[in-house]
């Protein structure tokens, strides 16, 4: 199995998957534009009020969809990286580095939609919820993992090293999220938590489903966006970046 | 016996050398010689699997580095540019745990009089912290004394040495030849190894072989 | 379907005659819950949180790919100086 | 097998005794550390003897941490770990023998000075026993993880640093049955979920851990 594997990725190197994901990223565009507004439609005009919660509800179709948006790019990440470090696809180890701001991204989102919807229902901007805290930690894994990456100056090397940390980090989330729902629970209750989020009307899990197919297809555009970018660092010497390049110059 | 094809090494966006290759039998030497930068410490280091070859295949005895993995580590010898001596232990120390980490016996008596070989007598309980730089690198080579593999890929083994311990560690490879064993070597110096026969692989500065 | 639930007593809206769609239409039939727009707007005094966590939310969703792209563009300009100073050293060289 | 981590455990400890200065320097950050809490937080002893497990514990962290650079760094400045990388025995066994070394070099000196500092905390006599318990538990799995750190961080630029983001996530687990398990016996609970569950983070820590770290050696090495 592997050798077929291994030859399909053979065709997605980089100077094959350059163009190919320059055709792509309008289209997820499009597509996150179109489930974005329809999404926000749904979730702001249409879902009728929530009976304890009020208007402030809403900014559930914002938090769940960018919590799980940072969960699951972290999954995909440490797959990518995985599979890089199985094979060393030069392409995985880059998609993996240019999924990581994004993830990033939708975390910080996922705490700051997080914060301003327990001002609200709680009076406060931080709630020692065992989900908002285990998204605070999944954010210092995604800094660690740039960080990394950053520090290190040889590409296959930073690609290697994060792949090693997306890996360790992806085996220890679920460990770190017990641990902290034990320690929640310990300390403070089940009282506050954010788990009795209102019950699921259908218009509600509608609009979320929406919301997160958009930030879905935008974390893929702009993954697209960053991959080509990297592309065009990392394969500067190479002799097909010289033409996409060189065929721009003589066009102006 | 130690067979390179069509070897590929690239350093940053540099392409040090291509299409390097050789065969080396029992009892050979191969001068490993080129230009500062001509990538001969990258050649070396992937002989012992330390650094992964991008293009070809190095086998040994028939079989891929790669897939060999611990049973090759079990026959190779390398010696870099470091001294891989830890400055805190004294000569006798350093030698006695090298050879317990590479899992062989070494008794007290077989490591004092290897470091006398070297012409260490005197320093083998002085911790090489106070030792001059050709002692510190005639401490490394004490462990060639002993060493019973088969394949050995020294690293200018000669650096800082003073003419009479160049000639003992020339006979050690020598001795090392005539019992059927391989080395790869480079040096700027050009010192006559007493027995086997000599190859000569020069790596061309533009990255021809 | 569970049907809007019951009057927030703050506000005097009567209950919309929610009709009970099949789940896939539910978007295109259920007619604009809110009467005005400052009513939008004020999303029943919680509207700086709403406001506040879209905004912050779709200004970020746009400001990643703005930045991307002119990532991008420097990359390339950066690239196109090298590749033509390549060239010309390549030709002072041959002409020399 | 064993008689390679054994022959890495010795000459480990044998090159610790030989530069004592750095085992020391960390157990006085480790003593600072503590002494500082009650003088920031002032001396009541009921809001310390609150405080004392987390405090300990995050010193305990922050201690193990300081001293974890050292684990590779050496041996890869003096070209001694590329011997051992080329050691006829999986890399992953001499990782282990040497976060053992560590271990009995950073963690146990730590957990047996806690019950000490403990009395600083007008502490319980139990609940200072099952402080030393979890410690002496639980800092194998700081050395085990944070190896990981070492490793991947190895000759990088801003690698204290980077070590230390990289790691602390990592640890939040440990610290939590830890501090917790102090905790519980203050308050009655009983303290034996949260000892095995440490348990199982160091059986973790120290038997999972060496394998990435090796993996991340080998690509230093490269």
């Amino acid at each position: 199995m592997s050798n077929k594997l291994i030859n399909w990725f053979r065709f997605a190197s980089p100077q094959a998957f350059y163009p190919l994901a320059g055709r792509m990223i309008p289209w997820f565009w499009a597509l996150a534009a179109v489930f974005g507004i329809a999404g926000l439609y749904v979730g702001f005009l249409v879902a009728p009020t929530d009976a304890q919660q009020g208007e402030g509800y809403r900014i559930i179709f914002l938090h769940v969809p960018a919590s799980w948006m940072s969960m699951f790019i972290y999954l995909v990440m440490a797959f990518w990286a995985g599979l890089g470090l199985a094979f060393n696809f030069r392409l995985s180890g880059m998609m993996a580095t240019a999924l990581a701001p994004t993830g990033a991204l939708f975390t910080f989102l996922s705490l700051w939609t997080g914060a301003l919807w327990g001002k609200p229902m709680w009076g406060t901007w931080w709630v020692w919820d065992a989900r908002l805290t285990s998204e605070l930690i999944l954010l210092f894994l995604y800094v660690g993992f740039i960080a990394l990456q950053s520090a290190i100056d040889d590409p296959r090397r930073a690609d290697k090293a994060g792949a090693i940390l997306a890996l360790v980090g992806v085996v220890n989330i679920p460990i770190i999220y017990f641990s902290v729902k034990w320690w929640n629970t310990l300390h403070q209750g089940s009282s506050v938590s954010l788990t009795k989020s209102p019950s699921m009307a259908m218009t509600m899990l509608l609009g979320m489903l929406l919301c997160a197919l958009a930030c879905w297809m935008y974390a893929i555009a702009v993954a697209l966006m960053r991959v080509r970018t990297i592309m065009l660092e990392r394969e500067r010497h190479t002799e097909w970046v010289r033409e996409e390049l060189g065929m721009k110059a003589k066009e102006q | 016996m130690l067979e390179v094809s069509n070897l590929e090494c690239v350093r940053g966006e540099r392409r040090l050398f291509a299409g390097v290759g050789f065969r080396l039998d029992a009892g050979e030497m191969l001068y490993l010689q080129g230009a500062n930068g001509s990538g001969k410490t990258s050649l070396l280091r992937m002989l012992c699997s330390l650094s992964p070859a991008q293009e070809g295949e190095i086998r040994w005895r028939g079989e891929s580095i790669g897939k060999l993995g611990e049973d090759y580590r079990r026959e190779l010898c390398h010696l870099g540019h470091h001294n891989a001596i830890k400055e805190e232990l004294t000569p006798l120390e350093n030698l006695r745990t090298s050879a317990r980490l590479a899992d062989e016996a070494l008794d007290e008596g077989t490591a004092l009089d290897a470091l006398e070989q070297l012409g260490l007598a005197g320093r083998e309980d002085l911790p090489c912290r106070y030792l001059s730089q050709g002692q510190k690198r005639r401490v490394a080579l004490a462990r060639l004394v002993n060493e019973r593999r088969a394949l050995w890929v020294l690293d200018e083994p000669y650096v800082a040495l003073d003419s009479s311990a160049i000639e003992r560690v020339a006979g050690l490879i020598g001795a090392h030849l005539q019992r059927g064993g391989l080395a790869v070597l480079t040096t700027h110096q050009a010192v006559a190894v007493a027995a086997g026969k000599v190859r000569e692989l020069v790596l061309a500065p533009d990255g021809q072989a | 379907m569970q049907l809007a639930s019951t009057l927030n007593p703050a506000q005097d809206i009567q209950p919309l005659p929610l009709s009970l769609p099949i789940p896939h239409s539910s978007f295109l039939t259920d007619p604009m819950y809110w009467n005005s727009f400052s009513e939008f707007l004020a999303m029943g005094t919680h509207g700086i949180y709403v406001w506040g966590s879209v905004g912050v939310m779709v200004l970020l969703m746009v400001l990643e790919p703005v930045l991307l792209v002119r990532g991008q563009k420097s990359l390339v300009a950066r690239l196109k100086r090298q590749f033509r100073a390549e060239k010309t050293d390549r030709s002072t060289q041959s002409r020399r | 097998m064993l008689k390679l981590v054994r022959a890495i455990i010795s000459r480990d400890l044998r090159l610790a005794m030989r530069r004592r200065a750095d085992i020391v320097s960390a157990l006085f950050f480790f003593i600072i550390v503590v002494s500082l809490f009650p003088l920031g937080v002032g001396p009541e002893p009921e809001l310390l003897r609150k405080l004392a497990p987390g405090v300990l514990w995050v010193a305990a962290l922050l201690a193990t941490m300081l001293s974890l650079p050292r684990l590779f760094a050496d041996d890869h400045r003096d070209g001694t770990l590329e011997q051992l990388a080329l050691a006829p025995q999986p890399l992953g066994l001499i990782v282990l023998g040497k976060v053992l070394a560590h271990w009995l070099v950073s963690g146990l000196p730590l957990a047996l000075l806690a019950p000490v500092l403990g009395l600083q905390f007008d502490l319980s006599t139990d609940a200072l026993w099952v402080l030393t318990c979890s410690l002496l538990i639980g800092t194998p799995a700081l050395s085990g993880i944070g190896a990981i750190g070492a490793a991947l961080t190895l000759g990088v630029r801003g690698g204290g640093v980077l070590l230390s983001l990289l790691v602390l996530p990592l640890y939040i687990p440990v610290l939590i049955f830890g501090a917790g398990a102090v905790d519980a016996t203050v308050t009655g609970l009983g303290a034996q979920a949260h000892l095995s569950l440490l348990g199982a983070l160091t059986l973790a820590g120290v038997f999972f851990a060496p394998w990435p770290t090796a993996a991340a050696l080998r690509i230093a090495l490269e």
